[in-house]
């Protein structure tokens, strides 16, 4: 068939539809290549929230990941969330040293690249600081983005060195039990880790995302404890201390430890329970009018995959499941969908998290009445959005 | 997923809020309207001539593709037109587009679109035909005085037409 | 018992192994927090490698990711590869539409707003130029860096619109069969995709691991074509013609095509074939003596899954099975691992993989029997790797 | 992953390259020696007194943490200390040094680690043990004439040493 034969099948255009109407953007060559690229200028209203505490220095606080900005399970590094102390060292890779002391064999030093050549794994892992959500235990609903009020969690995908190989290189001794984790920022912050926690599966993360980790998530290395409350993931980790005691340092007495009805305090809590959450549409957002709606969220549990994600818009009176995004991964952060048609009436969305050992997220009301009123950490109920008639959505509780 | 909707309540069914606006194809911009198919189809009423062309082509193109399309910062454009069993000896056969190039149509479709490279889009589209005359009469493809229209340019019976064989995973229609 | 009866117990230390020696950066309150965090300044030589083509315009190259000094199986964003013809557009969102036209019941327009209120699917899927490792073809080993002569490929957890939803609304005509994808830089860059394929797992991608896309990667959206060459991808997607014929645009006829040994050209190629590659030890590195090395890589395939990769260090004669890092994905990379335990000598390193579907990775010999001389697209065979006795790393052929 | 090692050929074994290299621990940098744990291991020579640590607060911690260590802009440091059931009873009950912390030897190690916030490690032994007399003696944990040093620092009974619970996962041992 010669092309010329089909040429009268064509349909020819009349001039005027192929005037040039084009975008500004197509007039001429765009912009050069970037070594390193950044996110489009348009998007700069995409960033961590810092909350500082202005406590006699300027850098202790937290930096929220705006998590109803994003999209899917790995959080850019850019944007991960940071919980500092006393801001982020700059530390110069090649004079810090990882020690490996106490009860063990031989004690060990380390300097970057030697642990760089070390064998290394790749898995993708949440970060949730033990005190994320804190907001829900407020008497009253406290209105504020979904980021801002829990945003102290991330997802990366972290590479590292296996802790246990560096352990054994030391030879830990029969004695220890712990390990007293201690970083390089200005307060040498140090947290006490279970010996048989640190053998299984913790990790001297190096890179997150594929790149070596940032300075403030820790750079030049800092310990991966997956699914346990962010603080013991120590960052700019500096020294592994074997014991048959822990620290009992000031932030596992003073703080991130819980007070219970019974005026007792929980000390050393580990994982992070079950716990999802609606990012879109959440507080501060407007419903565009009545329609198809997605919703979307998160789901995380520190004790493994999760295994189901049930939404409601009726407050809790009905369930049905979502849609999870590609398989569940241990630990990590698990995408969340399903499609809504409103009405355009009062709704009450929810989610509701069960992970594959069956720990099913609680509703608010239980939780309170398990942990009592004193409460700051580990929070993980159910949290409610509210979308009015006018398609407003606020935080409420039910 | 490993998780399925199981029992959906009546309002959460996963479907599209459908809001797509509906448009007028006239209107639509010059670099989605302009694809312009092998067999014609898009093709805006104009003509051209290699002399014309030569003009148009001495002032907007010559500064990177050379004297007569031979090769400038920006590579050939025209080419000498080897028979295929000869052009195939060379090391690295070229793609000028009187060897290569199957369809008269894509010279015309990519020289609207994307030339001249600094300033796309400000071309006629007699101007278009004019320089895709004379990029062919040039490597002796059409004749020198052939107008280019909308009905000779599909017919022109390119030396590669029949060079391509289709990966069998997509469609086997159009030409 | 009493804290003070164990105190004898306890090991108090001279005061001399106290005096403070603590590394600057711990003398006071390190960095503040930043709204969008960056790499650590001292990785600063880690960027993508800009190969300009010097063609009468600035940008018209590419930029290449540095596969050797990455992690994991998820490439930064700021890291991402880069192909571009003619620039970045500085494209203004709310000015931009996506077309949707030709063999459709109803010519669509969509807003970058409306889109992203749509469904949404998540997925961490490999973009993979057509013409990466084209380096591979020529006579002699090229001596580049793996990410110099490979780097044309990277991987994100992309999220985007499924384009079927997008078409259904629309209304497909019968005689439709292609889909000529048209992107907004200033070549408005066009390429013919199969309708069959589109509705199959094409995404509009708005979100590049967790955030907007960036600009040089498509902003504000590009098309996804899972497990196919890169340019089908077409970046800052703006047209959709439905049409029974393919466009043959002068990238699916003049480029993108392969002389074949008999003289005709392959057109309309499309799936990435199963590839691996060791990113460590590889080219331009330094093995620092005998003993134990990780050997690492990436492993990829558009046709599924990788189920298998294999290691030599003999060039090829005896082979062993490489751990693979998380579960594989479907058209993502995978990393894989082993140990070495190098003795000093001249060593030839190589990676075979297998994907789920039971395709093993050709030698270069099996490649260039099958293609010719003339490639220059779908380079996939195995690549070499020689370590000589003074721990240099180069590329060879065997 | 679904593909462990199979045939492994001699030279490829999953193993360590070893690349520690064994130190003198007491070289070991102040940061990571200094663990000071509850029955006083690692705690180094060294003694002081209240009245001593009052000075030492007048000039470097009263600025932050206020007279008498009852709170400024980085919080109290001493309160306080309640009978526990009525602690309980507000709303946000107090976690100063002397009404929660279970060890005293927590307070040293703090405040030798990381204070005063802007200067950390510029503190001397003794410095560190009289501002831990002065927060303990201020709170009435200890006489105001009891010197702290190895021996009785961890013999001091917090008044919350009981006041906690652990949780059952982690191992029992060590106070
Ligand atoms: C400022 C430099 C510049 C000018 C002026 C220019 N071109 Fe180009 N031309 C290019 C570049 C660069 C390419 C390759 C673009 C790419 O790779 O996507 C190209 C490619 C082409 C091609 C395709 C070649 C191939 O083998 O794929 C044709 C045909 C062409 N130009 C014709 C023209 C014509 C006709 C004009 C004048 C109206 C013109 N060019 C003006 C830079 C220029
Ligand atoms: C420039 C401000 C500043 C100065 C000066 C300062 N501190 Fe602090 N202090 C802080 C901050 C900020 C924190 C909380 C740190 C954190 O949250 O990690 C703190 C915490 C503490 C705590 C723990 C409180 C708790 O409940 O967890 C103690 C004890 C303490 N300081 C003692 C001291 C002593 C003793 C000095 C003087 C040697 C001192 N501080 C000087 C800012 C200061
Ligand atoms: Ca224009
Ligand atoms: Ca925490
Ligand atoms: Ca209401
Ligand atoms: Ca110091
Ligand atoms: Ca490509
Ligand atoms: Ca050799
Ligand atoms: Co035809
Ligand atoms: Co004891």
């Amino acid at each position: 068939l010669q092309a010329g034969v089909a040429a009268s099948a064509g349909k020819v255009l009349p001039a005027s539809a192929t005037e040039t109407n084009n975008p500004k953007w197509m007039n001429g060559p765009g912009q050069p290549f970037a070594a390193y690229g950044q996110p489009a200028p348009q998007e700069s209203h995409v960033i961590r929230r810092v909350g500082l505490n202005y406590r006699g220095i300027d850098d202790n606080g937290a930096a929220w990941c705006p998590l109803e900005q994003l999209q899917g399970s790995i959080t850019p590094n850019g944007l991960h969330f940071v919980r500092n102390h006393v801001g982020t060292p700059a530390i110069q890779p090649e004079q810090h040293r990882l020690y490996i002391h106490g009860e063990v064999q031989r004690p060990l030093q380390f300097s970057v690249s030697n642990l760089l050549r070390y064998p290394q794994v790749s898995r993708q892992l949440f970060i949730e600081c033990g005190g994320n959500s804190s907001a829900g235990w407020s008497e009253y609903p406290v209105q504020r983005t979904a980021g801002l009020t829990h945003g102290l969690v991330s997802a990366s995908e972290w590479t590292g060195v296996p802790v246990r190989l560096l352990l054994e290189e030391a030879g830990v001794q029969a004695s220890a039990q712990w390990v007293v984790a201690t970083g390089n920022d200005s307060g040498a912050f140090d947290m006490s880790i279970p010996l048989e926690k640190i053998m299984d599966d913790c990790i001297i993360a190096l890179y997150q995302n594929g790149e070596r980790l940032r300075p403030e998530n820790g750079y030049p290395m800092r310990l991966l404890v997956p699914g346990w409350k962010g603080v013991l993931s120590v960052k700019w980790l500096g020294g592994l201390q074997l014991s048959s005691q822990p620290a009992m340092s000031r932030n596992e007495t003073a703080h991130y430890t819980e007070i219970l009805p019974n005026g007792l305090s929980r000390q050393f809590t580990t994982t992070m329970a079950v716990k999802s959450l609606i990012t879109s549409p959440s507080h501060g957002m407007t419903l565009a009018g009545p329609g198809v709606k997605e919703i979307t969220g998160l789901a995380w549990s520190g004790h493994g995959k999760i295994a189901r994600v049930e939404v409601s818009t009726d407050g809790g009176q009905s369930w049905a499941d979502a849609e999870l995004c590609e398989p569940p991964r241990p630990m990590a952060l698990t995408r969340f969908r399903t499609s809504w048609k409103w009405d355009g009436e009062d709704h009450i969305l929810q989610s509701r998290a069960t992970d594959e050992r069956g720990h099913v997220q609680p509703t608010r009301q239980a939780l309170v009445a398990e942990r009592g009123d004193k409460g700051f950490y580990h929070y993980n109920a159910i949290v409610s959005w509210e979308v009015n008639s006018f398609g407003l959505v606020s935080h409420v509780y039910v | 997923s490993q998780n399925k909707v199981q029992a959906p309540s009546p309002a959460l069914v996963l479907q599209s809020p459908a809001l797509g606006q509906p448009m007028n194809v006239a209107q639509l911009p010059a670099w989605t309207a302009y694809t312009v198919f092998a067999d014609g189809t898009g093709l805006p009423q104009g003509h051209g001539t290699a002399a014309q062309g030569a003009q148009v082509y001495g002032n907007q193109c010559v500064q990177c593709h050379g004297a007569a399309g031979k090769g400038g910062v920006a590579g050939a454009v025209a080419g000498p037109v080897l028979p295929r069993a000869e052009w195939i000896k060379s090391t690295r056969p070229a793609h000028t587009t009187g060897q290569y190039w199957p369809y008269a149509t894509t010279v015309f479709d990519y020289i609207r679109r994307a030339m001249p490279a600094n300033a796309p889009g400000t071309l006629s589209n007699n101007e278009v035909y004019a320089l895709t005359a004379y990029l062919l009469a040039e490597q002796g493809v059409i004749q020198s005085d052939q107008e280019m229209n909308p009905q000779t340019l599909p017919a022109v019976n390119m030396p590669n037409r029949d060079g391509f064989v289709r990966n069998p995973q997509v469609p086997a229609a159009g030409h």
